[in-house]
């Protein structure tokens, strides 16, 4: 095994251990010690204004693949998309899906269903769709700007994997003056959603969307350990600059070498 | 306390004996024993004090459903339907394990069934006793009539036993819930009804119709739900608003093939047993407590009832009984005919129009609410007394003491009697001899005496008009007077009294219970219900007041109820009472909370929704209009021109330099490897940025080959060819070969990198790949003298970078890349282990590049109308920039000086 | 003839591209059916041109040429592929809960890929490139020594500050809303700063990428318009 | 942890699979199961992409009929796809029984309909660009809005040169821009992105998150 190989295990391994530890020291999941992020608060605002509203929520997983790194803005999506239905239950009309890419359409489906009979939404003909509305980023765009006009949207989720075909959906949320929360991992569509969304999730706020909403200790746990492993790399980088600078070379750099 | 008298031997006994001390002979069998399952034993008066015979809950529960079903279980079933069992496993995330949730079920159930019993009859056992009587040649119609046929129908071994067997009862149920809602409810607060008021905020339609047509179970639990949890009840509403709950009650007797209401029904269950879970814990103390009060006002009027000349208890005389005497009489009657005459036809909406004036009446309490302290709980707080209620019940020990009398009795009957027949052989000689005589309980109990009776009476009658009738028109009775009304009626009356009997089962409120029942007073619950008698007194019933102490049938009253009774206590003093009693500070506090929390409830909060701004759309036609002029208007008018090479310590820092340098060095036949890997949309820009490298590798002969990991990867770079390359002229397979597309995004390309030829085994037309010169010696990607990444996502670039970039040897990486993606690529560039060897960025450099080449292509085309369009942009974002900038600046200024005017 | 019905079949195509052109800018000035056709059309073909590609090159190459004319190995490998194929096409019907476990192939290839990636793909090489952006030695393009390094560190600053940025952790004192500690709220500030500078050239590259589309659907409109004969400017 | 057991097959299947993936990044041993599996996974996202196009038209098929206002709409993106579809196929047919090359009518298809309007889609962005570049300040008036805003009209001027105009001090800007504090927070924001994957990843791979039906 490379030193690379050994790192890269010893990052995951530190990963899981600290989720267990911080989810089995944070017996109550209610009490977050976790900064505010408006676009989250304005998502349980607007499940709420759903609620009262007797409108949809629009969520709207990307187009990211599932077999590369994309997969994970989507999986984060998925967590929002799973705790968005639940905690909108109480609608007369659940929240709508949807996705570019065929892998996320199931998994949205799939999450759909599953949520919906845990809470017992019964009624299939009220299911969210979880549809795949375009196959390329464009024409996702395009079908997606449909589900925001023809259905009863009152706010658009947009959290997944995008490009800058983002422009038409915050735009398109904007124009009908719906408030938008978006967040994505690809760092040019981030731009155009701080620009242009009226709630941006920016960077990793994305896949904290589990922790915020209500998902359960273990993404609480999550996100103590990104903040623990943050500082980590935060002190690795320092500690090497700065022995970089007395011109030691160290050991790390060797460990991480190897990939790159 | 009273005693019973023994019916056989005619010696006292406690109440709360279920058979004779002396003889050891059921006393039950008499008439005592009826009204003791009426009203339970009083000495369950002092708090603590417990019948002899306390089964556990299970034992109860077990008891509760033998008689009535000859497989218990099925009830069970009948609640959780095979579908529901399916979703525990979803449910467990909220920490729902498979049994809880039965558990909490079955308690809620039993709540469900006490409470919504309670409003006929005080007592639970007695109540269940009475449903169980009648019904109990078949069982399961207590459930088709509380649980719609529908799930009955998901066990074949109920079916028969609940569905045919049940008619009667059904008629006796329907009845008993027309009873219920239509006569009685008013007369008594049932719990659900005043907690429905309390949703109704959140649930604008078809509450009246639940309010009336929902099995009262389901109005309990959704009294307990939705308080707690207004997240989790969607289900509810659901069920609630479903287009079945008023047909529910009328029609499910007669089908039974519904599955909707099952899915509703089944949806209210899932989360019931999630509201329960949570409320069941807490709650398991305080519950013994509230019953004993509930039942020494209970016990009261019932010796009165019992027997008239027996003597009663000081304190009872001076309170208790007093209190319900005096209710007893009068509405009886009244009670009886409204169920009587609902049951009989439709005609009855016209009579029951006389109940909104009655109910207008009963608003009158609405003003006393505010000030009452029993409501106070807060909803969640509200569940646990509930559940604790069932977990160690007094009254349903008492039921199981009975039930154990009447389980002999009816075991020993046949039980191919007609429920008649039983009900005759079962009922008090005293009472049924003279056939009228149930109305000598008050008005609620006769209420729910008069049923059963109704239902064994009328069966043919109520048969027919079940069969189908006219179902509909009770629908319309039962929803017409009451929708307004009756909401605004039961949430005061939920104010007031829900907290009488829930305080007191409270922990902190036992003792307070305590003080109650010391004095004797009503329980909440039982309060409940007098209120209904006294407003049904004050809505125009009471000319029938003296009616009923003239009519024959009454003649008996007086002399069972001892006249000072009457005298002693005036109703609505009665009613009045027991809600100054329950007030103390902690309950005056609690229904502060809980007021609030229904107001703000109730408070339509404002959605502030911006309309769509006009100026918005005016702004975006200026900046389409004005950018599409400028830059039309130069595409038009504006030609090429000419700009000038950059130095040259400039080109060999930048990524084109580096590019052009290692082109120029490649020759005739050396295969490159080239990605398409950018979307439809970046076509313009990507053509003009690697229009002149493309150029630049076929002129120098090289063999390319085309790959790309997105699906329009293949066609783009046909098209890519076709309309910017046309006159290099390049043949397929001769000069190039289009791999085609490579899926699986990044993983894909690790593989491509490992084993091409295994990956990409035939071209984008299905002709072999590898098979031109050039590719035969091309076994993995470094062997091809040059990788070219034509793309327009950071995302891609790095995983070409990070993926290919790293297996690399000798061959070099060079990108042609959009603008937005240089800021991410360039450190690949400068990095010292340099895995990006040079890169296009964009129109600008794509210039470069050629003035490099010295050939003028699509970006010298472009630069004009671009550089345009760029200085227009500019232009324009800094002038709305700054217009939008002032004015955020004034609008918060604006703002500020709001706010120190204010 | 053929070339008649070549030039013919180029014509049509580039009208055709110049009535979606039209359409799809329609849009600027608002929402319309003619723009809705367009995107309803694109959607369509843009599906069905996916699916063929997905087809072409996926589906008959690895699963199916493989079956017909492959080893008994390459035969035994893509039966085994079949099945999982077979059950996630139950997905597209009722019995869609069969698809489940090759949907959950899936998703553990795409989570492994997720932290495999991330660890092998940015966590290592971004934390090496920081660490060497203040080491003039790693530069292969070098500049002056000290422009690079106050560049590097700098750019050393921007990372860790923009990393503090996105610290979650906060304490949370009653009554308000959690609030991180306040030396950390301050270098988060910093981050900001160099967050909206990254936001800043991204968003430009992202603009100059849709002006050049901008120009070129307008060079195309231009032409189209130029090629039926609308020359009325071609005279200046 | 909210571990449910009613999905055991598929949950072990994610977990067992994902295990040997992400083994194969680090243990050189087993990269070919690993290879392998990614094969697997790329043979199973074509036919989830099949499953995705059927839902697809299953969608739309369910919105033809005359109570939709859209299902005139519905109706032309059938028709698109199918006749595509058609066209494509007898394309590939015609590719592999008669050797005709490079699919030329889907070809035609995409190049003169799909092409101009993705192209045209991103052209009209740029207006939308420019309105939500030019009202960031009335959304968000603070620090991050105002150097965002003036980071974008420092690097458009950077990249503007039309020789009698050109400001070669911008340039460097606009190079110094991208090159130093932008790649500096791009770092960041890679970096703190990589741990929410990490994150996201490793909790489906213990089992917590199971968006496959589980």
């Amino acid at each position: 095994m490379s030193a690379t190989g050994f790192t890269g295990i010893v990052v995951i391994v530190l990963f899981l251990g600290l989720m267990i530890f911080f989810s089995i020291i944070n017996q109550e999941p209610k009490q977050k010690n976790i900064r505010p992020i408006q676009a989250y608060n304005k998502i349980n605002q607007e499940i709420n204004v759903a609620v009262e509203d007797g409108t949809q929520l629009h969520i709207s997983l990307g187009r990211g693949g599932i077999t590369g790194p994309e997969s994970a803005s989507a999986l984060a999506g998925l967590s929002i998309l799973k705790q968005v239905i639940e905690k909108s239950s109480v609608c007369d009309y659940p929240p709508v899906a949807s996705t570019g890419n065929a892998v996320i359409s199931i998994l949205a489906q799939d999450t759909i269903q599953g949520t919906s009979k845990a809470i017992s939404i019964a009624d299939k003909g009220k299911n969210p769709s979880g549809e795949l509305v375009g196959v390329t980023p464009f024409s996702y765009a395009a079908g997606t700007l449909t589900t925001i006009r023809d259905n009863n949207v009152s706010a658009n989720i947009h959290t997944g994997w995008f490009g800058s075909e983002i422009t038409w959906l915050t735009t398109a949320g904007e124009r009908q003056s719906t408030p938008t929360i978006a967040g994505t991992a690809q760092l040019p569509a981030q731009a155009v959603i701080y620009a242009s969304a009226s709630d941006p999730l920016i960077g990793e706020e994305l896949y904290a969307g589990g922790a915020y909403l209500g998902a359960g200790k273990i993404h609480l746990a999550s996100i103590s350990a990104q903040d623990v492993f943050r500082w980590i790399i935060i002190f690795v980088i320092l500690g090497s600059v700065l022995l970089k600078i007395l011109g030691i070379d160290i050991f790390v750099e060797n460990s991480l070498a190897g990939s790159m | 306390m009273t005693d019973i008298l023994c019916p056989t031997c005619g010696r006292p006994n406690p109440d709360n004996q279920g058979s004779c001390e002396f003889c050891g002979s059921p006393l039950g069998t008499d008439d005592s024993s009826l009204r003791n399952d009426l009203f339970p034993a009083k000495d369950i008066n002092a708090p603590g004090r417990h019948p002899p015979v306390e089964p556990d809950d299970s034992s109860r529960l077990d008891d509760f459903l033998k008689p009535t079903e000859p497989a218990g279980s099925s009830l069970r079933n009948d609640f959780f339907p095979p579908e529901e069992n399916d979703d525990h496993g979803s449910l467990e995330p909220t920490g729902l394990n498979d049994s809880s949730p039965l558990k909490d079920f079955f308690s809620s159930e039993d709540l469900g069934n006490q409470e919504s019993i309670q409003p006929t009859e005080p007592d639970d056992s007695s109540r269940l006793d009475d449903f169980l009587k009648p019904t109990e040649p078949a069982g399961s119609s207590l459930r088709n009539d509380f649980f719609p046929p529908e799930e009955n129908d998901d066990h074949g071994s109920l079916e028969p036993t609940g569905l045919n067997d049940s008619s009667p009862l059904k008629d006796f149920f329907s009845s008993e819930d027309l009873g219920n809602q239509e006569s009685i409810q008013p007369t008594e607060p049932d719990d659900s009804s005043r907690l429905d008021d309390f949703l109704k905020p959140t649930e604008p339609a078809g509450s009246s119709l639940r309010n009336d047509f929902v099995p009262p179970e389901e109005n309990d639990i959704r009294d307990i739900l939705e308080p707690t949890g207004l997240n989790d009840s969607s289900a509810l509403k659901d069920f609630f608003s479903s287009e079945d709950l008023g047909d529910q009650e009328s029609i499910q007797p007669i089908e039974s093939d519904d599955s909707s209401p099952l899915d509703d029904f089944l949806s209210t269950k899932e989360i019931d047993d999630q509201n329960n879970l949570r409320a069941a814990e807490p709650l398991e103390d305080a519950k013994p407590d509230s019953e004993p009060t509930s039942f020494s006002g209970d016990s009261g009027w019932l010796d009165m009832l019992q027997d008239p000349n027996s003597t009663i208890d000081e304190d009872q005389e001076s309170e208790a009984a007093p209190v319900s005497a005096p209710t007893v009489d009068k509405p009886g009657t009244d009670w009886l005919e409204k169920i009587k005459r609902l049951n009989k036809s439709a005609d009855e909406v016209e009579e029951d129009s006389s109940f909104p004036d009655w109910l207008s009446v009963t608003e009158k309490p609405e003003g006393e609410p505010k000030a009452k302290p029993e409501e106070p709980e807060s909803p969640a707080e509200d569940v646990p007394d509930w559940l604790q209620l069932d977990d160690d019940d007094d009254q349903l020990n008492d039921f199981l003491q009975k039930k154990d009398l009447y389980d002999s009795e009816i075991k020993s009957e046949d039980s191919g009697e007609t429920i008649s027949e039983e009900e005759e052989s079962q009922a008090p000689a005293e009472l049924f001899e003279e056939g009228v005589e149930h109305k000598k309980f008050p008005s609620w109990a006769a209420a729910q005496d008069s049923a059963p009776q109704n239902g064994a009476q009328e069966i043919p009658e109520e048969l027919q008009f079940l069969a189908g009738v006219e179902p509909d028109s009770i629908t319309d009775q039962i929803v017409d007077p009451f929708q307004g009304e009756e909401e605004e009626f039961f949430d005061d009356l939920f104010s007031e009294e829900l907290p009488g009997w829930l305080t007191t089962a409270s922990e902190e409120g036992a003792q307070i219970a305590e003080d109650e029942i010391s004095r004797g007073e009503l329980p909440g619950w039982v309060e409940a219900m007098r209120p209904v008698v006294e407003s049904s007194d004050m809505t125009g019933l009471s000319e029938d007041e003296d009616y009923i102490e003239n009519y024959g049938p009454l003649a008996g009253i007086p002399s069972v109820l001892p006249a000072e009774a009457e005298f002693a206590l005036d109703p609505e003093q009665a009613a009045m009472k027991p809600l100054d009693l329950t007030a103390s500070k902690s309950h005056q506090e609690y229904v502060n909370l809980l007021k609030k929390l229904i107001g703000e409830e109730k408070k339509v909060k404002p959605i502030t929704k911006v309309a769509p701004v006009q100026t918005q759309r005016i702004l975006r036609w200026l900046i389409a209009i004005i950018l599409i002029i400028t830059v039309g208007g130069t595409i038009i008018f504006g030609g090429t021109i000419e700009t000038k090479i950059p130095p040259e310590d400039q080109v060999n820092s930048s990524g084109y330099g580096a590019l052009f340098n290692q082109i120029d060095e490649l020759f005739d036949g050396q295969p490159v490897l080239i990605a398409f890997d950018y979307q439809p949309a970046a076509t313009a820009e990507m053509h003009i940025a690697a229009a002149s490298v493309v150029d630049h590798l076929m002129e120098q002969g090289t063999y390319l080959s085309f790959v790309s990991t997105q699906p329009t990867g293949p066609v783009l770079a046909e098209h890519f060819l076709t309309s910017t390359q046309e006159k290099h002229g390049y043949i397929h397979n001769q000069q190039y070969i289009n791999l085609g597309y490579l899926p699986g995004e990044s993983a894909g390309l690790v593989s491509f990198v490992i084993a091409p030829k295994k990956i990409i085994p035939l071209a984008f037309d299905g002709s072999n790949a590898w098979g031109s010169p050039p590719l035969v010696n091309v076994d993995s990607i470094s062997d091809f003298a040059m990788i070219l990444v034509i793309t327009d996502d950071p995302n891609t670039a790095k995983s070409w970078i990070e993926q290919v970039g790293t297996h690399l040897k000798d061959t070099p990486l060079n990108m042609v890349v959009s603008a937005q993606v240089e800021p991410l690529i360039q450190p690949y560039f400068r990095a010292s282990p340099q895995l990006l060897s040079g890169y296009v960025a964009g129109v600008i450099h794509s210039l470069n590049y050629e003035h490099l080449r010295e050939q003028p292509s699509l970006a010298s085309t472009a630069w004009l109308p671009y550089n345009i369009g760029i200085i227009i942009t500019v232009g324009t974002m800094f002038i709305g920039g700054l217009a939008n900038g002032v004015l955020s600046l004034f609008s918060r200024h604006r703002a500020r000086q709001i706010g120190e005017i204010k | 003839m053929n070339l008649t019905i070549g030039s013919l079949l180029d014509f049509t195509g580039l009208g055709l591209g110049f009535l979606f052109t039209i359409l799809i800018f329609s849009y600027l000035l608002g929402d319309n059916p003619f723009f809705r056709l367009a995107i309803h059309i694109f959607i369509g073909v843009s599906a069905a041109y996916v699916a063929l590609v997905t087809i072409n090159n996926v589906l008959i190459p690895r699963l199916i040429i493989p079956l017909i004319n492959g080893t008994k190995g390459e035969r035994l490998l893509s039966l085994l592929l079949f099945i999982p194929s077979l059950f996630l096409l139950t997905k597209a019907t009722p019995l869609r809960k069969a698809g489940n476990w090759s949907v959950a192939i899936l998703v553990g290839i795409g989570a492994a890929a997720a932290v495999g990636g991330a660890i092998t793909g940015t966590l290592f090489p971004q934390i090496l490139g920081t660490i060497n952006s203040v080491d003039p030695s790693a530069y292969a393009i070098s500049t002056s020594r000290w422009d690079q390094a106050i560049n590097g560190f700098i750019i050393v600053l921007g990372t860790v500050t923009t990393l503090i940025y996105f610290h979650f952790g906060a304490r949370e004192t009653p009554g308000q809303s959690s609030e991180r500690l306040p030396i950390i709220e301050n270098i988060s500030k910093i981050g900001k700063v160099f967050l909206a500078v990254t936001f800043g050239a991204l968003y430009a590259g992202v603009y100059l990428s849709s002006l050049a589309a901008l120009v070129e659907r307008l060079t195309f409109i231009w032409k189209f318009l130029n090629s039926l004969g609308f020359t009325l400017f071609s005279s200046f | 942890m909210n571990i449910k057991l009613n999905a055991p097959v598929s949950t072990a299947i994610a977990i067992g699979v994902g295990i040997i993936v992400l083994a194969g990044y680090f243990i050189p041993s087993i990269t070919n199961i690993r290879f392998a599996l990614l094969r697997t996974g790329l043979v199973l996202a074509a036919v989830a992409l099949l499953v995705g196009i059927i839902n697809l038209l299953t969608v739309h098929f369910k919105k033809l009929g005359p109570d939709n206002e859209n299902s005139g709409y519905s109706l032309i993106l059938i028709i698109a796809l199918l006749l595509t579809l058609v066209i494509g196929i007898i394309d590939m047919v015609q590719s592999y029984m008669f050797g005709q090359s490079n699919f030329q009518m889907t070809n035609w298809i995409f190049t003169n309909i799909q092409l101009p309007i993705e192209t045209s889609l991103l052209a009209v962005t740029a207006v939308s660009l420019t309105y939500a570049a030019a009202s960031i300040l009335r959304k968000r008036m603070d620090l991050f809005s105002i150097t965002f805003f003036f980071v974008i009209l420092l690097v458009l001027l950077g990249s503007f040169s039309i020789p009698p105009a050109t400001l070669p001090f911008l340039h460097i800007i606009r190079d110094w821009i991208v090159r130093v504090p932008a790649l500096g927070g791009a770092r960041g924001l890679l970096l703190g992105i990589a741990l929410g994957t990490i994150t996201t990843g490793i909790r489906i791979l213990m089992g917590t998150d199971r968006p496959y039906g589980g």
